[in-house]
């Protein structure tokens, strides 16, 4: 069976990095309805400085426990607004559970997704429903942890988290939200969709898709 | 867009580069990190140090407000984003003059995210910091919600006095009881007639139809309580007032200091046309202008508009406020 | 019209009441006179007055530079119209201590009846009145017909030197003569982006299409030079040096002191965008900044657009242009 | 004969500023093409100042001079811009003209014409062809002064002067100014009418049909 090395790491978020990019005329825009419209910004230059650090210390000796720190502490200092700190949150995270070893077996991959929503709930002190991203990596974490068995594979499980993150994601419009800037809203924050919510379904895509192109290449 | 910008993605280094230049009788650029900008005088030995922090596109806040008996240094985010939480810390770093740091800043998430990693960044340095999140934006959520409100332009009462509090040798303690009195006796509210623009974003990310306004406005077009048919100068001066004084119940004879700051593109004549008003207004309430500020204070790009911040005096605070300070924002004579 | 006013009438007359009482510690309101505000420290047994005044709109200008070691008093127009003659004289008599007044103004045709026929006034009761007529903007004639200038921002610098003159001492005649030299040292030049609109009329006066800036705009819109395809704010600001320079051979190692003026809708931060420039391109020319000022110092109403003036300095104007001075459009700590 | 009286002449301002008052935002909007657009303010503001002014003080004593001296100084006190000056100028330069009378014969009224036209010219420094309210005042007083025999009535002087007047102020759009606010345009001036032109020629207008209106009821 394939693994995932430390420049698997590298290729997948140069992945990030690039749909960040397309999305991010999109994700600002979203954020203008209800926030400040600096998401897209923040998204798109956030990965893209992370990528560009994994590429340029990609060496012999990174375990993907360094990689995924790296690419924390890089989008931490790269991005500030709420996105650097939740963000680089989830990406320390990862690194324990990922751990000082240079690879892993591929289907440890789906793994990042509590990963990462541990992360991000533990500095946002937010919880499913409040209208943020944790409306998308709840419902695809909870794919990962409690409804793919062994007998499905790899690719299939992140398929699922992303299909279940990009409802979470629509399901936002619906909410009321109570955490961040469109707090202030209130009702009116209703009838639009949580900007965090929306890049967090498009990296759960970005990262089924990878996982699907690697597998395919390998 | 009609506006004097390069490529949008060096605007914020463009702005803070001008900025050290034009006072560089007052403000220097820290030299570990460009997005920190410090006080000429900081650090002060023995001095509490004052820190803030925020997205630009506010100017002259936040930098503005960096100099003598004021802010020591300023973490300095991309527009309207939070600073990064290394900017906090080296920001704290360099105010840091042994009695420790005073982070005075807006309750933003990402701020209390990345302030509260900055502390723990500088704290195995032996840098004790404490915090004080202004939180004096009325409109932003109910009373009975008082910490979820935001922060805005009274965030200037809270430096001012906990830089004067710190200028006169407070300890970290007394500098950090004082600038929460400052907030705790600072409401503020914002009534926006028109929007602006994020010059990478391109077009207004919120609308204010021509003839109507939305009061209770946000710092970065965060919607307000209600938009409503934009009415005469005097009828907004007194519907601003009625919000801050409705929520802040405050004894006939109080002595206040107003800050009525525009939001970037309202002509100055109309911020003196509210301020007539307003402080009829304050006087039939029994209240007394201890002291005034007109003027564009805490901006929001090109938006249309004003915010209206009124501070309750002690004689502590009335001691701190008149306190003398030269900051390119802010300057009281002595 | 997104903006805070009540009777359009009435805009000039709250305007100065706002601007009185926020002030209060440093202007008052002639007694007199409605429109015309004088300094708290006016007049001054032995001093010569310093008095200027203009059409409203501008603000902080006119009446902002009212104030310790600056204006001692100020005649208030309508708006972008010359104040009356009466105003202008009852402005020359409420600063006179005895001295002499020098009236400091710009060079428009109404101002220059109006303080003509003020001085014809006033000299009968033995008030002995000096002028210096401002006419920095480089645009507005060829240099071959100088006289024929308007004053734009450059003013202040007049205001400046002519009021630390007066405050250190000086006769009418050294007031007069050093401020002449603030002017003839003094270029300025304005770039418009974008109209402004007068309340009474209800809608822009003139256009500036999208896309397009208007290089060597007036302060009342008065059109400019050339309009042409709106530049990144780094050309712009080489436009407007050149303009500034090639009017104004200096030669190298000259101090310079520089203002930068928003015209009421430029956020401020891209008026450091452009000082950031303008200093590189100053010091590329072999000058040196003694001094700079970027904010909002002489607005047009919601004009978007900026204002670069230039000053250099020989001895005499360097000690004066650091003169402490209090006034709410510009302070000078000593 | 009829005679032209101190009442008369609060009459003519009262007619002079209502005219004013509804030229406002035309005046306005010429000014705005090549000045500053407050020449409508300026001139309803004045002319209504002047004849409020004429109303309440009109007593037994006043002369004619009397009245001419006060419209002006109000006019100076009121308006200011370049208006203010040169109208004060023009009005005491008619109470010279008029004189310490309490009433003139009627047919001394088109002398009005030429002494406005002196004053401003004195106070302004200024020539016809500047582009400026000269262009109006001149023609008309030209008229006064050299066409108009005696054999021909008051009123059709007075119209002769009017439409002199009329073609001088449509004659500024084909000249570049050199004086006042819109001299800074040069070229770029050509193709406006001078507002102050069109207003004295609305004067002049209004100083016609007035005449006329007043030899009708005497
Ligand atoms: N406490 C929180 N926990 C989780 N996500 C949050 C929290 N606060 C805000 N967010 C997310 O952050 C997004 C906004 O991010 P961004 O626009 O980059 O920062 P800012 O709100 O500081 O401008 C929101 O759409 C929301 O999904
Ligand atoms: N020197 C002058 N002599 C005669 N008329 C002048 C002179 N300067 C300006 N004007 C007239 O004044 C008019 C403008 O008046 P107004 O708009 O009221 O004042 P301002 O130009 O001060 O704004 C011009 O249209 C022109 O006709
Ligand atoms: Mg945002
Ligand atoms: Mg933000
Ligand atoms: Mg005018
Ligand atoms: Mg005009």
């Amino acid at each position: 069976m394939s693994s995932f090395t430390r420049s698997d790491l590298t290729d997948l978020f140069r992945a990030f990095a690039q749909r960040m990019a397309a999305e991010r005329t999109l994700l600002g825009e979203l954020d203008g309805e209800i926030g400040d419209a600096d998401h897209g910004v923040a998204m798109a230059d956030g990965f893209e400085a992370a990528a560009r650090a994994l590429a340029n210390v990609e060496d012999e000796n990174q375990t993907l426990g360094d990689g995924f720190t790296l690419a924390g502490q890089v989008l931490l200092n790269a991005v500030g607004a709420t996105t650097g700190p939740l963000y680089a949150s989830a990406l320390t995270r990862a690194a324990t559970t990922f751990g000082p070893v240079q690879e892993v077996p591929f289907d440890h991959l789906p793994a990042l997704i509590p990963a990462i929503f541990e992360g991000v709930e533990r500095r946002g002190h937010g919880k499913p429903g409040d209208k943020t991203m944790l409306d998308a990596w709840w419902p695809a974490a909870h794919v990962v942890t409690h409804e793919s068995d062994s007998s499905s594979g790899t690719v299939e499980c992140l398929r699922a988290a992303a299909q279940a993150a990009a409802k979470g994601a629509e399901d936002t419009r619906a909410m009321m939200a109570s955490r961040g800037r469109a707090a202030r809203l209130g009702p009116r924050s209703i009838g639009h969709l949580d900007p965090g919510a929306v890049s967090a379904a498009a990296l759960l895509d970005v990262l089924a898709s990878w996982a699907a192109d690697h597998e395919r290449l390998t | 867009m009609q506006r004097f910008i390069n490529d949008p993605d060096d605007l914020v280094d463009e702005t803070v580069a001008g900025f050290v230049k034009a006072h560089r009788d007052l403000v220097q650029k820290d030299p570990m990190n460009a997005r920190v900008v410090t006080s000429r005088f900081a650090p002060q030995e023995g001095k509490v140090g004052i820190v803030t922090g925020g997205g630009s596109g506010h100017e002259p806040a936040f930098i503005g407000y960096t100099g003598r008996n004021m802010v020591d240094a300023v973490a300095v985010g991309e527009l309207f984003s939070s600073p990064t939480a290394k900017s906090f810390a080296d920001a704290i770093r360099a105010a840091d003059g042994g009695a420790g740091v005073a982070v005075l800043y807006g309750n933003y998430a990402g701020d209390n995210m990345n302030v509260r990693m900055a502390k723990e960044m500088v704290t195995p340095e032996g840098i004790e910091v404490s915090t004080v999140v202004a939180n004096d934006d009325v409109c932003s959520a109910p009373l009975t919600d008082r910490e979820k409100r935001r922060g805005v332009a009274g965030e200037i009462f809270m430096w001012k006095i906990g830089g004067a509090k710190a200028a006169l040798g407070g300890s970290l303690d007394e500098v950090i009881a004082v600038s929460q009195r400052a907030v705790d006796a600072t409401r503020s509210v914002g009534v926006g007639l028109g929007p602006c623009t994020l010059p990478a974003v391109g077009h207004p990310n919120f609308q204010i139809a021509p003839g109507t306004m939305e009061v209770g406005i946000g710092h970065h077009g965060e919607p307000g309580t209600r938009v409503e048919p934009l009415k005469a100068a005097d009828d907004v001066a007194d519907d601003m007032l009625k919000i801050v004084l409705d929520d802040h119940d405050l004894p006939e004879g109080t002595e206040v200091v107003v800050l009525v700051s525009g939001l970037g593109a309202t002509p100055i004549n109309e911020l003196y046309v509210l301020y007539d008003r307003l402080e009829t207004g304050l006087e039939a309430a029994g209240l007394r202008v201890h002291r005034a500020f007109v003027g564009n204070y805490f901006t929001s790009l090109e938006m249309i508009g004003a915010t209206l911040s009124v501070m309750a005096l002690d004689d502590e605070l009335k001691t701190l406020i008149d306190v003398e300070c030269a900051s390119p924002g802010m300057v009281v004579t002595g």
